[in-house]
């Protein structure tokens, strides 16, 4: 039995990294997105440049799931390094495409699927002999078969392939013309043997394809950063390369040819982000962005921030650790290490972005409450969302929006004072004090910011009771955070219903479609998207009108969990863990499989 | 020396253009040793800035950690200042600078915080060339920890515990020149007058400036056999060359025209006068710095003075191409590209 | 009303440090105790070298209580700039003694205290003329005029004396002289005005007077550390200074003159952690010692030492944070840092000592613990029990104690098997894996190490189920560490109590005398010290016992709470918080209040 | 070139004087780029531990991250190697070395490893002057995370995306030379036979053996405008002399002992001879090394060859006066002082 679906089933590329083709197979997941099908795309590659197996694989869904489904149900198999594990890994009733220059061996003998044979290299070599040109078209031929198989016109992705080239045309030629030896030899040898197909739809709206790196990365120049230090390591470096690209776009002065902002790729992370401090400081709007290795690097670098009250922005591009661990892997795992990062009674304001529109959003409002709260506040993105395209809600800016630069005084507002000023000192009890750039006034307002203890007074002490006061208001400080940051979005399926879930990040796709699923059978599960860290007393209070609630998330411990539950405020037993890490993004159906069980498991029990 | 002292002679109330006394350029009383180099490096600087003339408020003071990264708090109380972590200064002070490049930066660190945990970051900043005033009050060892050696302290040296060193040493001024610092000096906290007139050089200097001062610890590292004690420094010091700074503002006197004077103008307008120059070095040319330094360490002679010194040196921002508008004072206006440019934006991932 | 007391006081001394006081005020201390009085002596000192005030505390306890007490009997005052401050802080009743030679000022007319008067400055100079010695003798001669006034015997003293110049007798001669200028004035101008005295008592034993940090380095000394990577930081590094006196004393071959040891002073603390790193890889026992700072720049390593499972031990002095907070101040406070360092799912295991022997113990025991679980095992001490004296129980070494190496494969051990070896391979089921150490074996059990993900045979792999499962092992490892580290200890004061304490670390001694005066007044509170992470399940076995359970700890943040919370197997509101972070040890005092608060303000909630 | 050449010569099967054919020194198959210099360079160590007759389970192999950090996989597969975090292999390797002194050690790193993250732990490694040999594949760039310049990218040199690198370059070579390595050579990936024989002098070496060796990323740095490019290295090249190596246990042959060449002893025995020395440079003097390079750089030449070695270095463990014989290897024998002496040290402390 041939799986037969529109607009709802997933593809998969397999290739040869560095062989050009994530260029071609992102072609056809645009061509479908601009046919208005929503789409997921996401790339498994491996942490090398050149030669190695990876994989491209689109989720198409009209009903607008975007997270990973799970399982393959066409294949397009041109890398015979993983070609057995290709082939296995179809769908039963599936469809395999394969390059037939090479006959596939005997022992292929599933009965199951569909063989669709194309001799890629054959076509391509007959038509082209520029050998770096031929790489390249074989990966286009297949497109053209595959448009054919999936019933999309050949024009559109055409005019896709034009789009493409705008400025280089004459590479546009020859594209087109691979792909039409592809659509044509698909249509005259595969015709109707495919039950997969596209078909144009509204369902896209509005929405744009965009990578949260991207996204991050333009949200940090709209919100007006000025001063970046960083050093390059994956998933993270494009957060800095699009800043900086457009940056080179927007923010240079017509005039003068000068930049109005600064990226400074620095010799490691703890410079980085030492950058940023120094800027946050002196009143510059400042970011970094980095992933595992570089997060742990920053580790002092935070606690200094926290401690003597330094505005930056951190981007925390997650990626599959610990220590290098899966450098081109997606996961959650660096919860606590953020929240709790750096020695002594530190902590730091986390933000949890679902996707690229999110991104954006979060990391202009990242600044704003950086600058509100004068504390580093980090962005909790990950490779799935940072590298992978998405489709999400096109980016606005209110244009009357002003920065928030929180508390700081102007040399007027320091002739204005009454009384002596102090740089710690609280002055209307929300924990947050005002501050001063250097070189405000010429006998005001002057201090020395340091990561030793100070009293309201930014002087130098070890006395006891300046410290602990200090430390008090940090914490409420901390309490200030709390209303500040983002509320959770909670959603009641079943108003009553003791079942309940709690998902934050990149996790949102796969667990609403889940919880889709369960409602469908008529297990209602009420929910609730988690955005910020601190928690706010509606996340307790969410939890503890449920008997259970699933926090779902993809790293080992549970961290998460481990933080919902270091606030003492939960019962044992009442938060059950749904974690998935092995480096791929979670699934509706892996968390479906767990929440199910768990729930059997439940009622056996309580028999 | 050259450097102005103003016509005034009422030590206590002398004021300069400003009509700053010197007292409005000190900090905090020292928590030093009495008899720390620190404290006298701290008390040149007092100087330096008061006779320049300088705005307290637009100079910043930046430091890693140790009895060095101590003293901003003693010197420029009304100059705002950052204490950071150890061996990070560099990082910091460059995100200062670029966050505002209209102040002027004085970077204070020790050998320890320098050489060891932020020998990366001082290679960098170096290689940036960030506008800054860099100095390492160096004695050779840990002085806030209780005297270990620190990386600097001379191979063979003896220090108080008795065992001589047992690795080379590094030679800060060497790494400088060779990394891109447009402007290395050496002085010696026994050694005022010297260390004033680089101090000043220093600050008219635009890029990075580089000034080891060795600054003996008398707590933990001045007995005769250390080479950082000042007995030793005293009895070991080499000028290079003698030399005058001339700041902008002053006529250029007759004596300075002379032949046997090499006049090397700084980017505030300052001239530096190199005279008696030693074999022929040039001071202008790497090579030739970096093997004077070489010969003097062969010789077992600390090389004090401007030691290299580009006068064409460009500094960060004018390599990065960054506004003369310092980043720190640009608003909505200068900074969002708008809600116009964002619909182009989402249009081009559609 | 004069505080009378015999062997149960607290005397203060405060002066300007770098003045050569400290020698002198231990020199009084240790009389006390050989004396066979127990004590508790308590160094106030700032974070500079010399000039600044610096306080000297020395708690007397008969009944053998070796917490900070709180509250200060009899002070020595001889630094000026803190004169009113100590005059201010004497307990009613107690006793205030200067250096007469500067008339007290008018201002100073507390009649609730004693003042003694003894012009030490004009007795030293009158009798000493090199300015150097004065300095140091006028110390001398308040330490005869407190033993005077404390019924000390004035030779017992003089024994001390001659027991510290030992190797310098003609330094003795004069601080003798001194010693008894400032008895006999005492005796002449102060006879019967003090309350307080010694008695001599057989209450200390056997025990010894020590502090933490020489405990650690004498433990890694017996457990055969051979590699040292450190770099200098307060509190910590008397540890690694320790081992390495001892070590020239013990561990140089007699014939060669040559080390059995090698300690390397890093560049920083990343490069410590990496030495130590790389030697425990090569099978040396290797240890590193750090304190805050170095800590957090310690993360991105052990991580890698979590992941690629190497055996390092860490001995974390803590002191008073965040960043580089008040470095010679105490606090509990990088608990969570410590478990949780480095991003991923890293977890690492802590031990906790009490007292200097268990610095000595555990220190030893953490090697073992690291070979055996091929893991960091970080010693959690801090500033308080590493830098101060303690009187503990005396060191002890089993002769026939074998080092457990944990599991090595000899090149015999290669020889002989019959399955391929593999590095990540769990044979026997508890999570950990054979190792070899490099050069074993010409052709059998090399492998390349590395913080990427790998698979059993330590071949590098992305393949997500290879990772999946290595990731499961390590969880299965952590469970192996919980049945291999110390337990805790359990006192039950009432059987059926509902109420109970936890503490763990240096929190010990005071927690034990408060609840011992709580006891008294019929509260009964059983108790749990805890000594190590990964929590047993009688840790959680004790604290579901018992309706409410202080924590007390440290630090601002409940850190120990919030770990314990992180297993979820606590119902809300059974933890309560007692916490105490200005950077001074906790105290009895400070303790019995917030617990007494806490209970009333339960009550009248029951009520 | 005269490293030995075992008489056999069927290429697959020869053996060297242990009885190992080369396969038996390779590692897994590389995933690096087609045509990548760091390939190269993995090649020449295969080739040079086989010809020397290195038992492949005494060499210990160590690395960072980054392209170049990946090879130790892909060489030796019969020795054990520590592929560290990103620009800590220089402590890794301190540690694994004191350890077991026996052992020989090979660390490869790159240019982002060594010269940005990495470059404190390299400074210090050198002062230490750890008994390795430290490799770096210097392309540039930082080849595994995409091409982005790296600190030894030539100011002014053009990378793939067009715009030239605007900060000084650091060139390790100088920096390992005032350091205080005792050996320091430079090669380029594209010259197997120079590589091969200054690799076997840097193993016959004692104390840190620093080669530089310029390896093109043929990904993202290997356009003519690079000076990192084979065109652009071929064409600039210059030798600072020739030179032989001769193993200890070759007999010296007659042509070596004429006077044109200086004869400098290795620690194993081995001999250097270097021969057509420019302008008298003498490699064994630091100062004399050093002002060869900072030449070689004013002229836009890349200096390659031994560039100074000192016969007479002392390795870490000399210098500190370890035991001779592995600490790893100590038991509780040698190792624990036993409980007598405890209840001494128990005494000392009441
Ligand atoms: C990360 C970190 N490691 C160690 C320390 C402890 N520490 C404080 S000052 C210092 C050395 C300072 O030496 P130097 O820079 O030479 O300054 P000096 O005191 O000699 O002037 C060290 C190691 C620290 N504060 N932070
Ligand atoms: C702490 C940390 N920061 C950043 C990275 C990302 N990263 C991996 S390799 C690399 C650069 C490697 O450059 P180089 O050492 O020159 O090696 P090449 O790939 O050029 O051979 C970087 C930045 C990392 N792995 N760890
Ligand atoms: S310890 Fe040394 S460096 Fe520190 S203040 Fe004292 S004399 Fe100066
Ligand atoms: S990216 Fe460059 S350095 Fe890395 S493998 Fe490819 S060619 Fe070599
Ligand atoms: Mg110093
Ligand atoms: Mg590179």
């Amino acid at each position: 039995m041939k799986i037969r679906r529109v607009n709802d089933f997933v593809i998969r590329f397999a290739n040869v990294n560095g062989s050009g083709s994530a260029s071609a197979n992102d072609l056809l997941a645009k061509t479908i997105f601009r046919l208005g099908v929503p789409i997921n795309p996401y790339n498994i590659f491996p942490s090398n440049i050149q030669g190695l197996p990876t994989w491209f694989e689109v989720r198409i869904s009209e009903k607008g799931y975007l997270g990973r489904r799970g399982g393959v149900d066409f294949i397009v198999a041109v890398n015979g390094q993983t070609l057995r594990q290709d082939y296995d890994m179809v769908q039963p009733g599936g469809y395999f495409l394969y390059d037939s220059t090479r006959k596939l061996p005997d022992e292929y003998r599933r009965e199951d699927i569909t063989v669709i044979d194309i001799p890629l290299t054959r076509l391509c070599n007959e038509e082209f002999s520029d050998p770096r040109l031929q790489q390249l078209l074989k990966n286009i031929i297949y497109i053209g078969a595959v448009s054919a198989l999936l019933d999309i016109p050949l024009d559109t992705v055409s005019q896709a392939i034009l789009k493409q080239f705008k400025k280089k045309p004459k590479l546009a030629k020859p594209n087109i013309q691979a792909l039409k030896i592809g659509f044509d030899y698909a249509c005259a040898h595969h015709s109707n043997s495919c039950g997969l197909s596209i078909r144009s739809s509204t369902a896209v709206g509005d929405r744009i394809l965009m990578d949260g790196n991207t996204a991050a990365g333009l949200g940090a120049l709209y919100a007006g950063a000025t001063v970046v230090g960083w050093y390059p390591i994956t998933p993270s470096t494009s957060v800095i390369e699009t800043f900086e690209r457009f940056a080179n776009l927007y923010r240079v002065d017509k005039e003068s040819g000068k930049k109005n902002f600064t990226v400074i790729q620095a010799e490691d992370e703890l410079a980085a982000i030492g950058i940023a401090i120094g800027a946050g400081w002196s009143g510059a709007r400042a970011f970094t962005a980095t992933s595992g290795p570089g997060l742990s690097l920053m580790t002092e670098f935070l606690g200094l921030a926290y401690f003597a009250e330094i505005p930056i922005v951190l981007v925390n591009v997650q990626r599959c650790g610990p220590s290098t661990g899966m450098p081109t892997r997606t996961q959650q795992a660096d919860i606590l290490a953020s929240a709790y990062s750096s020695h002594g009674d530190t902590r730091n304001v986390l933000l949890f972005p679902r996707d690229p529109h999110e991104c954006f959003q979060m990391t202009a409002d990242a600044f704003d409450l950086a600058d509100r709260l004068q504390t580093p506040v980090i962005v909790m993105s990950d490779l799935d969302l940072g590298m992978n395209n998405h489709l999400c809600e096109a980016l606005h800016w209110d244009d009357k929006r002003k920065y928030d630069r929180g508390k700081v005084m102007s040399a007027e507002d320091l002739e204005a004072l009454t009384e002596p000023w102090g740089r710690y000192l609280d002055v209307d009890g929300d924990g947050i004090c005002y501050r001063t750039y250097p070189g405000t006034h010429p006998d005001k307002g002057a201090y020395v910011t340091r990561g030793t203890s100070h009293n309201e007074y930014a002087a130098y002490t070890e006395e006891n009771q300046a410290y602990e006061r200090g430390m008090k208001r940090l914490m409420g400080k901390w309490n200030t955070a709390r209303c500040l940051v983002p509320r959770p979005e909670i959603t009641i399926r079943k108003k009553g219903s003791k079942i309940a879930a709690l998902y934050f990040g990149t996790t949102t796709d796969a667990a609403r479609e889940a919880l889709d699923q369960l409602e469908s059978s008529s297990i209602f599960i009420n929910e609730m998207r988690i955005r910020a860290y601190p928690f706010q007393k509606e996340v307790f209070d969410f939890i503890n009108q449920h008997d259970i609630v699933f926090v779902i998330e993809q790293n080992r411990d549970s961290q998460m969990k481990i933080l919902l539950s270091g606030g003492c405020r939960v019962s044992p037993g009442r938060l059950i863990a749904v974690t998935h890490f092995n480096g791929l993004p979670i699934t509706a159906i892996i968390i479906r499989n767990q929440i199910h069980t768990a729930l059997l498991n439940r009622k056996l029990k309580q028999q | 020396m050259s450097y102005v002292r103003s016509a005034i002679r009422h030590p206590d109330a002398e004021k300069n253009a400003l009509g700053y006394t010197r007292k409005e350029y000190e900090g905090a009383i020292s928590s030093l040793c009495a008899g720390c180099g620190h404290d006298s490096i701290s008390s040149a600087i007092i100087t330096v800035c008061f006779e320049m003339d300088l705005e307290p408020h637009r100079i910043v003071k930046l430091s890693g950690i140790g009895c060095s990264s101590k003293t901003p708090a003693y010197f420029l109380g009304k100059s705002h200042g950052f204490n950071s972590v150890h061996g990070r200064m560099p990082s910091v002070a460059t995100g200062a600078n670029m966050a505002n490049r209209d102040l002027i930066y004085i970077g204070v660190s020790g050998d320890g915080d320098t050489a060891s945990i932020g020998i990366g970051q001082f290679a960098h900043v170096v290689r940036r060339n960030l506008n800054m005033v860099y100095i390492v009050m160096n004695n050779g060892c840990y002085g806030l920890t209780k005297g270990q050696d620190s990386a600097t302290a001379d191979k063979g040296s003896k220090t108080k515990k008795g065992s001589p060193v047992v690795l080379e040493s590094i030679d800060l001024c060497e790494m400088a020149i060779q990394g891109g610092a447009g402007f290395v000096a050496r002085g010696f906290s026994g050694d005022k007058k010297q260390m004033i007139m680089m101090l000043k050089a220093a600050i008219s200097h635009t890029g990075l400036a580089f000034v080891d001062i060795v600054s003996p610890c008398v707590s933990f590292n001045n007995v005769p056999s250390s080479t950082k004690s000042y007995t030793w420094v005293r009895e070991h010091m080499e000028a290079s060359h003698t030399f005058d700074f001339i700041p902008y503002c002053q006529e250029i006197s007759t004596d300075y025209t002379n032949g046997k004077t090499t006049p090397i103008t700084l980017h505030d307008g300052s001239t530096i006068k190199i005279c008696k120059v030693k074999n022929g070095t040039d001071i202008t040319r790497r090579s030739s710095a970096i093997a004077e330094l070489e010969k003097a360490k062969e010789q077992q002679h600390i090389l004090t003075g401007v030691l290299y010194l580009d006068p064409d040196s460009k500094d960060t921002h004018e390599v990065l191409g960054t506004s003369a508008i310092p980043l720190n004072s640009m608003t909505e206006k200068e900074l969002c590209p708008g809600n116009e440019l964002l619909a182009k934006v989402n249009d081009s991932f559609r």
